[in-house]
């Protein structure tokens, strides 16, 4: 690893109208290291990204490429660097294939001028998925993929692009375990080659483990840049919050689990779950994990009855459900889905309008809707969560993450539900939040509600949860009762043998 | 997976129409004498000409989750200045490319107002339509332009081969349009701009200028178009290509084609554009009255339709 | 956050006065347009041109009032055109036969209603596109009035009905008062229930409505069927108004409708917009033409006008929208 | 989805028998199915084909008017061969390619209403739109006295029809000079275009006394308008339709010239028969403009279903 840094930015400033996205960042990357960046959601990590991959154009600042000054004034510099960026959201075309989505905008031209060399396209596309062990044919059409290998398709995209930096934004807050292992074997492969690593995440336990250096961002600043071995977890917590913040949460003591709320008999989903089996008590938090796609988003919507099944049933205190969404809610059932824009968020409405939204029936027995009732209603729940917005009127887009998922569990909070199902409710949500988050799941269960909440992060599961199902192919692997969950038995389970 | 992957890809999106277009083929064949012949068959694809020629271009649009309402009123008004250019200069070459102008001017001003101006197609186009219909009845007062050169004539009734010549123009059309799409960077483009802008605002791409390419490749084709709507009729209407734009959409859409994420099928248009034709022409041999024939249109649309979603449950 | 926050607030303020604006910008366009006309030609400014120019308008705003609902949840009904043709026939006949306005009223009504049901099932059960289910619609409708009406003519209604269309009260034009009536009942439909919140929740994200125990198919199926019925009031009117019925009635009724949307400021993408921007938007367009009728401007200039006035209005949108964020 | 089409198959075939070509067969071509005009048309051919002992199928576009269509239209019957044709192009220009096809194709065909601008044929059978017009425009104006305020009602901008009926009234015009022209609006033969033209036309103009309507809907509109603003006016139509007969029964329209699309039905048909069976056929028929009012009413009382073909001699000799 050599010490001259490989590509810097200095003093990089960007305004959006309201916000001060960068204020005088600085940030240094070299050959061969894996950078770390940290901080809240909102801190200004994916602008600062977006700035130098070319996406935006800084107000300010400078960037150098091996000491000497350069501009990069669009995409197409940037990947003159060789800086490439792996996004959240997946920049791939559904109904292109692989091939034609790794060399997007990069077409090889045939010998006939104005057509593109498709056989080429395609080799050169299996070269590049080899190098990352993915072994698909490149003429699969994406939207075929799953997230996981959609990922997977998008690194491949970056190193074929001779890529020298590459960056990632939160990589793993869609993979399982089994695929993380294999991003971080890719990524030590990577560094090996000398390609230079820029790492964004939100959990501490890989920021520590697979980082060399780490930077914390905060409302736009940069707060601190240091090594692994000189910090601890609750330390970068405070630099990204700026407040201690009590980050490995621990639960409180809980109610003894009432009588059983929820109970599941060899539910059945054609090719996506078959006869799962569980119960949820009052005053009780379930985990059900497993593998992504092991099926368990897709036994959850089964149980709020967004999904038909094929045998099987549902009782809620006794009483079969799952019917419909529409008669879950009415009979209390709760779902906190696990993509917030598109299933739990009307975007483009305020976040008054979507608060009120479930409890409608409720608030407005007589079917007349009051707006300052329903503003009065809003604002109640703005508060209990601590959701932070001036106005209810204010359109819920412009939420950070955190208080837009607030928002998706606010929903409930005017249904009085008996029974919650939280699916993923902590991804790509800042370690403020999910505390918050964590708190407001114990109180619900104090209250005498019975939750079951999915994870893809074990450590959540072990901390909060009374009991664990872990799922494997669409199967009940197995039920971790209180004393035997750990994140090892959890894998044990959650993983083919 | 593989490509056996991508042909089942394709495949599963065959049925709604090819199953209706079959079911017609061997319904008209049994029950109408006529209908099976080769004078027939050539009379049915000559007629659909037109209308492909719209349907093409139309696909990509409505693969950029666009539309163009316009594309029937530019058509019009595209045949009745060539018409008047024609005539005035004795040249049909002359007229031909004074049609092209003026569907690439509408077609371009449909997509700027789109992508610059972030005026939803459905308006911009319905906007345009009104335009372009207004100026055809404005310029020719509601008359029909007559006194073409006959050497028009010939595009529309001449032969090669004895292949009509038109069908070989329409072949040519399709042959272009699905290289565009599947063998050139636009095509790959145009998957992009209804499947995820994003990737190709990354990758460095203008889509403003893909867009405004993609209508103004519809304004050409309806240009285009307008040379055989005029060669046809050896004369141009203010009311000839009224509503074709909805014929377009509708074949595209029994042809399978989706409304969303750039889910497109070329082929599928040209099938869903021959089943409408072979249906109206069918209808006709059997002499079914005209009330009939517009309800069968109807139920076309939606038992295709219907079909697709079927497959689109399994 | 205190930065963020204290930003917010401007912004919310620009956004709100954004809406203000978009009224704003219409208001001031009938206006301005009125203002050109009575220049123009002394015959506008008149009570009873005024009168004329909103039962004008009533029809159109009747058929474009359901339609409003139905764009609000990103749908479209391209077949009420069909249906006012469908809707007045039989009603027409069955008012001829049986020598009962009422139940003519009913018929029409009723009739308007079933096949806005049969879109909404389309569009629901089996998961069409509206903009195609509809579309079908049109055409099998269309059929179905032909080959009812054979191409006769059904004329001559009881006095009593006529009024309908083109009787007076208190010296204002009866149809107008259906505007009016409408118009309070669309608005606080829209506003001021639940049923008109969960219909703006539909358009803004379908799946995040269902999740929320929305009944989503039962409404799109309401709204589709309020659209149907309008269009059957709508039919009954015109009845009304030209004692006869036809089968071509429902021609070229229906891109007018929707222009009337448009330019009222409903957004297609659902989610937003008003009946009252609705009311507007087909001010607007009918004052065009009553303009060109007195002003004695050749009526091929007409579907010119009328594009350039949509395109105006969207844009001035999209400007307002743009200025506010 | 397999049994789906199979039933569909089942279906369509159910429902369309195919015809049996055993007597001569004369297809019969009209504008539109909304137009009562051509309703009466079609029901004259019919009447004359029961007559004869001929079979008549009849083609109209779905889409009303649309010239691209009547010409798909003449295209497929073309490929069926039908023993003879009665034509009425939807627009005298635009549809001369069709006429051509047909001549081609060596199908007799009789031309009734819109006199085509080119094409051989058979015949030529229709009223002369604009000494209708003359006419009727005349009754009116002699009725209102020669003097007074006139507005004249198109039909749809551009049609033969529509140019030759507003020719003629302009012409009658002419010779009443006291009596002034208003306005000209298109009311594209339709009631409702009509009433709210007319509507807007009384807002300019305070005294109208007479209104020229280019056909009996768009008078029928007329009326209605102005009886919803409580004004008087003479109205005159174009077609004696059995709406404009009951109006002028009613003493609400002064007069409506006989455009008889019934007969012209009848004479077409009857043509067409002659010429297949070798008979002889004049080149043209023009049937007399006759307009009817209060005085001559009776026999466009009775329905067209219940009337009966007059026969070549009758129409020409009178």
């Amino acid at each position: 690893m050599t010490n001259s840094p490989l590509f810097e930015l200095r003093g990089i400033s960007k305004e959006f109208p309201g916000v001060k996205a960068l204020d005088n960042v600085s940030f240094e990357i070299k050959a061969g290291e894996v950078h770390m960046l940290v901080g809240e959601n909102g801190a200004g990590k994916s602008t600062l990204m977006k700035v130098l991959c070319g996406a935006y154009r800084a107000d300010q600042g400078a960037f150098f490429h091996n000491g000497a000054q350069v501009a990069i004034d669009g995409p197409a510099d940037a990947r003159k660097f060789g800086i490439a960026v792996i996004f959240q959201e997946f920049t791939l075309v559904p109904y292109l294939d692989i091939a034609q989505n790794i060399f997007l905008g990069r077409e090889f031209k045939s010998r006939v001028s104005g057509l593109i060399d498709r056989r080429r396209i395609h080799a050169e596309a299996k070269r590049a998925l080899d190098m990352i062990g993915l072994h698909i044919d490149p003429r699969t059409p994406v939207h075929k993929l799953g997230v996981a290998q959609q990922q997977m398709v998008e690194i491949a995209k970056a190193l074929s692009q001779e890529a020298r930096i590459l960056v990632m934004d939160e990589p793993t807050a869609a993979l399982s375990d089994r695929e993380t292992d294999l991003l971080f074997a890719m990524i030590k492969r990577l560094k090996r080659k000398g390609v230079a690593i820029i790492y964004i995440s939100h959990r501490l336990s890989e920021v520590l483990a697979l980082g060399d250096r780490i930077t914390v961002l905060r409302d736009g600043r940069k707060i601190a840049s240091l090594l692994p071995a000189e910090t601890s977890p609750d330390q970068l917590v405070m630099l990204m919050v700026g407040r201690p913040v009590d980050a490995t949460y621990t639960r409180p003591s809980r109610p003894t689990p009432g009588e059983v709320v929820l109970e599941v008999k060899d539910l059945s989903g054609p090719g996506r779950f078959s006869d799962v089996n569980l119960t949820v008590c009052a005053g009780e938090i379930v985990g059900l994990c497993g593998l992504v796609g092991s099926g368990r988003t897709e036994v959850a919507r089964a149980i709020f009855g967004a999904d038909r099944v094929s045998a099987g049933e549902i009782r809620l205190n006794g009483k079969r459900i799952g019917a419909s969404a529409e008669d879950s809610v009415r009979r209390g059932i709760a779902l906190i889905p696990e993509n917030r824009k598109a299933q739990g968020l009307a975007v483009a409405r305020s976040v008054g309008d979507n608060i009120v939204l479930v409890g409608l029936r409720k608030l407005f027995p007589s079917g007349i809707f009051v707006p300052r009732r329903a503003m009065k209603a809003a604002r109640a729940v703005i508060d209990k969560l601590r959701i932070a917005t001036p106005s209810p009127r204010r359109p819920v887009a412009t939420l950070s993450g955190g208080n837009q998922q607030k928002v998706v569990i606010g929903k409930w909070l005017n249904a009085d539900a008996k029974f919650y199902i939280f699916d993923e409710p902590t991804r790509g949500i800042d370690v403020g939040a999910k505390a918050e988050i964590f708190r407001l799941l114990d109180g619900l269960v104090h209250n005498g509600a019975g939750i079951l909440m999915i994870s893809s992060e074990q450590i959540e599961i072990v901390r909060i949860c009374d009991r664990a199902y872990v799922m494997r192919s669409g199967r009940i692997a197995g039920e971790l009762k209180h004393h035997e969950l750990t994140e090892a038995n959890i894998v044990r389970l959650g993983i083919h043998q | 997976m593989s490509t056996h992957a991508l042909v089942q890809f394709k495949l599963a999106r065959v049925p709604g129409v090819a199953f209706a277009l079959i079911t017609l083929c061997i319904v008209f064949a049994l029950t109408s004498p006529g209908f099976a012949t080769a004078i027939n068959i050539a009379n049915v694809l000559t007629q659909s000409t037109i209308l492909l020629l719209l349907a093409l271009p139309m696909t990509l649009i409505i693969m950029t989750e666009g539309l163009d309402l316009s594309i029937g009123a530019v058509l019009t008004f595209s045949s009745i200045v060539l018409a008047i250019v024609a005539i005035s200069t004795g040249s049909a070459v002359l007229g031909l490319f004074a049609a092209l102008a003026v569907g690439l001017c509408f077609g371009t001003l449909n997509g700027v107002l789109v992508a610059r101006l972030d005026i939803p197609p459905f308006i911009t186009t319905l906007g345009t339509l009104g335009i372009a219909q207004g100026l055809s009845l404005v310029v020719t007062d509601g008359q029909s332009v007559v006194g073409i050169p006959r050497s028009i004539e010939t595009i529309y009734s001449g032969t090669v081969v004895g292949i009509p010549l038109p069908i070989i123009l329409a072949a040519l059309a399709y042959a272009l349009t699905h290289a565009l799409l599947y063998q050139t960077r636009f095509g790959t483009y145009v998957f992009a701009l209804g499947g995820n802008r994003e990737a190709l605002r990354v990758a460095g791409i203008s889509m403003r200028g893909m867009l405004i390419r993609v209508y103004a490749f519809g304004g050409l084709m309806a240009g285009f178009a307008a040379l055989l709507m005029t060669a046809r009729l050896n004369s141009a209407h203010p009311t000839a290509g009224i509503g074709m734009e909805f014929d377009a959409i509708a074949a595209i859409a029994v042809g399978g084609t989706s409304f969303e994420r750039g889910n497109g099928w070329l082929f599928g248009t040209l099938l869903g554009v021959i089943t409408v034709g072979v249906l109206r022409n069918g209808l006709n041999l059997l002499a079914v009255p005209s009330s009939a024939q517009v309800a069968c249109v109807g139920a076309l649309v939606i038992v295709a339709l219907f079909i697709d979603g079927l497959r689109g449950e399994q | 956050m205190s930065v963020l926050t204290s930003k917010v607030v401007v912004r919310n303020q620009l956004a709100f006065s954004g809406d203000i604006m978009q009224t704003f910008y219409r208001v001031l366009a009938v206006a301005l347009l009125c203002l050109a006309l009575t220049a123009l030609s002394d015959a506008f400014l008149t009570a009873n041109n005024i009168l004329n120019v909103l039962r004008q308008a009533a029809l159109l705003f009747l058929m474009a009032s359901g339609l409003t609902l139905v764009i609000l949840t990103a749908g479209l009904d391209l077949s009420i055109g069909a249906n006012v043709a469908l809707s007045g026939c039989l009603a027409a006949s069955v008012i001829k036969l049986t020598g009962l306005p009422l139940l003519g009223v009913a018929t029409g009504i009723a009739c308007g209603t079933v096949i806005g049901l049969a879109n909404g099932v389309l569009v629901t059960a089996l998961r069409i596109p509206s903009f195609i289910a509809t579309y079908g619609m049109m055409w099998m409708l269309t059929g179905i009035t032909y080959y009812y009406m054979a191409g006769e003519t059904i004329h001559g209604f009881p006095p009593g009905f006529r009024q309908l269309g083109s009787g007076h009260l208190l010296g204002i034009p009866v149809p107008v008062y259906f505007m009016m009536l409408f118009l309070a009942i669309g608005a606080l439909f829209s506003q001021r229930t639940i049923w008109g919140q969960q219909i703006y929740a539909i358009g803004a994200n379908p799946i995040a409505a269902r999740l929320s125990g929305v009944p989503v198919e039962r409404r799109l199926v309401l709204v589709y069927a309020v659209s149907g019925a309008m269009a059957g009031l709508a039919s009954l009117i015109i009845l009304a108004r030209i004692n006869s019925a036809q089968g071509d009635i429902g021609e070229d009724l229906t891109l007018p409708a929707i222009a009337a949307v448009l330019v009222g400021g409903t957004s297609l993408f659902g989610g937003s917009g008003t009946v009252g921007g609705t009311l507007i938007g087909a001010l607007l367009l009918t004052l065009v033409l009553n303009g060109m009728n007195l002003l004695q401007i050749n009526s091929s200039w007409q579907p010119l006008a009328t594009g350039i006035i949509i395109l105006l209005a969207v844009w001035i949108d999209s400007r307002t929208r743009r200025i506010s964020e | 989805m397999k049994h789906l089409c199979i039933g569909l198959a089942a279906g369509l075939t159910a429902l369309f028998s195919p015809p049996a070509y055993a007597e001569e067969t004369i297809a019969i071509f009209t504008k539109n199915l909304t137009n009562p005009y051509f309703q009466a048309v079609r029901v004259g051919t019919e009447t004359a084909a029961k007559k004869f002992g001929v079979r008549v199928i009849q083609f109209v576009p779905t889409k009303p008017d649309s010239i691209p269509e009547q010409l798909s239209q003449v295209e497929d019957v073309i490929v069926k061969k039908p023993d003879a044709i009665v034509f009425i192009p939807v627009d005298y220009k635009a549809l001369v390619p069709a006429v051509e096809k047909i001549n081609a194709a060596k199908i007799p065909v009789t031309n009734i209403t819109d006199r085509s601008a080119a094409g051989d044929f058979v015949a030529f059978v229709g009223a002369d739109d604009y000494s209708i017009g003359l006419a009727v425009g005349r009754r009116l104006l002699n009725a209102m006295g020669g003097k007074g305020n006139v507005v004249i009602l198109e039909g749809v901008k551009g049609s033969l029809t529509s140019n030759n009926r507003v020719r003629g009234f302009t012409d009658a015009l002419k010779e009443f000079p006291n009596v002034k022209l208003l306005a000209s609006q298109p009311g594209n033969f339709q009631r409702l275009n009509a009433l709210q033209v007319m509507e807007n036309l009384m807002q300019s103009f305070p005294q109208i006394d007479g209104v020229l309507a280019a056909n009996d809907p768009m008078a029928v509109g007329a009326i209605e308008a102005l009886e919803a603003a409580n004004r008087k006016a003479l109205v005159i139509g174009i077609n004696g339709s059995r709406e404009a007969v009951d109006l002028i029964k009613s003493g609400k329209l002064l007069a409506s010239g006989d455009f008889n699309g019934f007969i012209q039905g009848c004479i077409g048909v009857e043509i067409a028969v002659r010429n297949l069976r070798k008979q002889p056929t004049p080149k043209e028929v023009m049937l007399k403009p006759i307009v009817v009012d209060k005085t001559n009413f009776a026999p466009y009382d009775t329905p067209v279903e219940q009337r009966a073909c007059p026969t070549l001699e009758e129409v020409s000799t009178n």
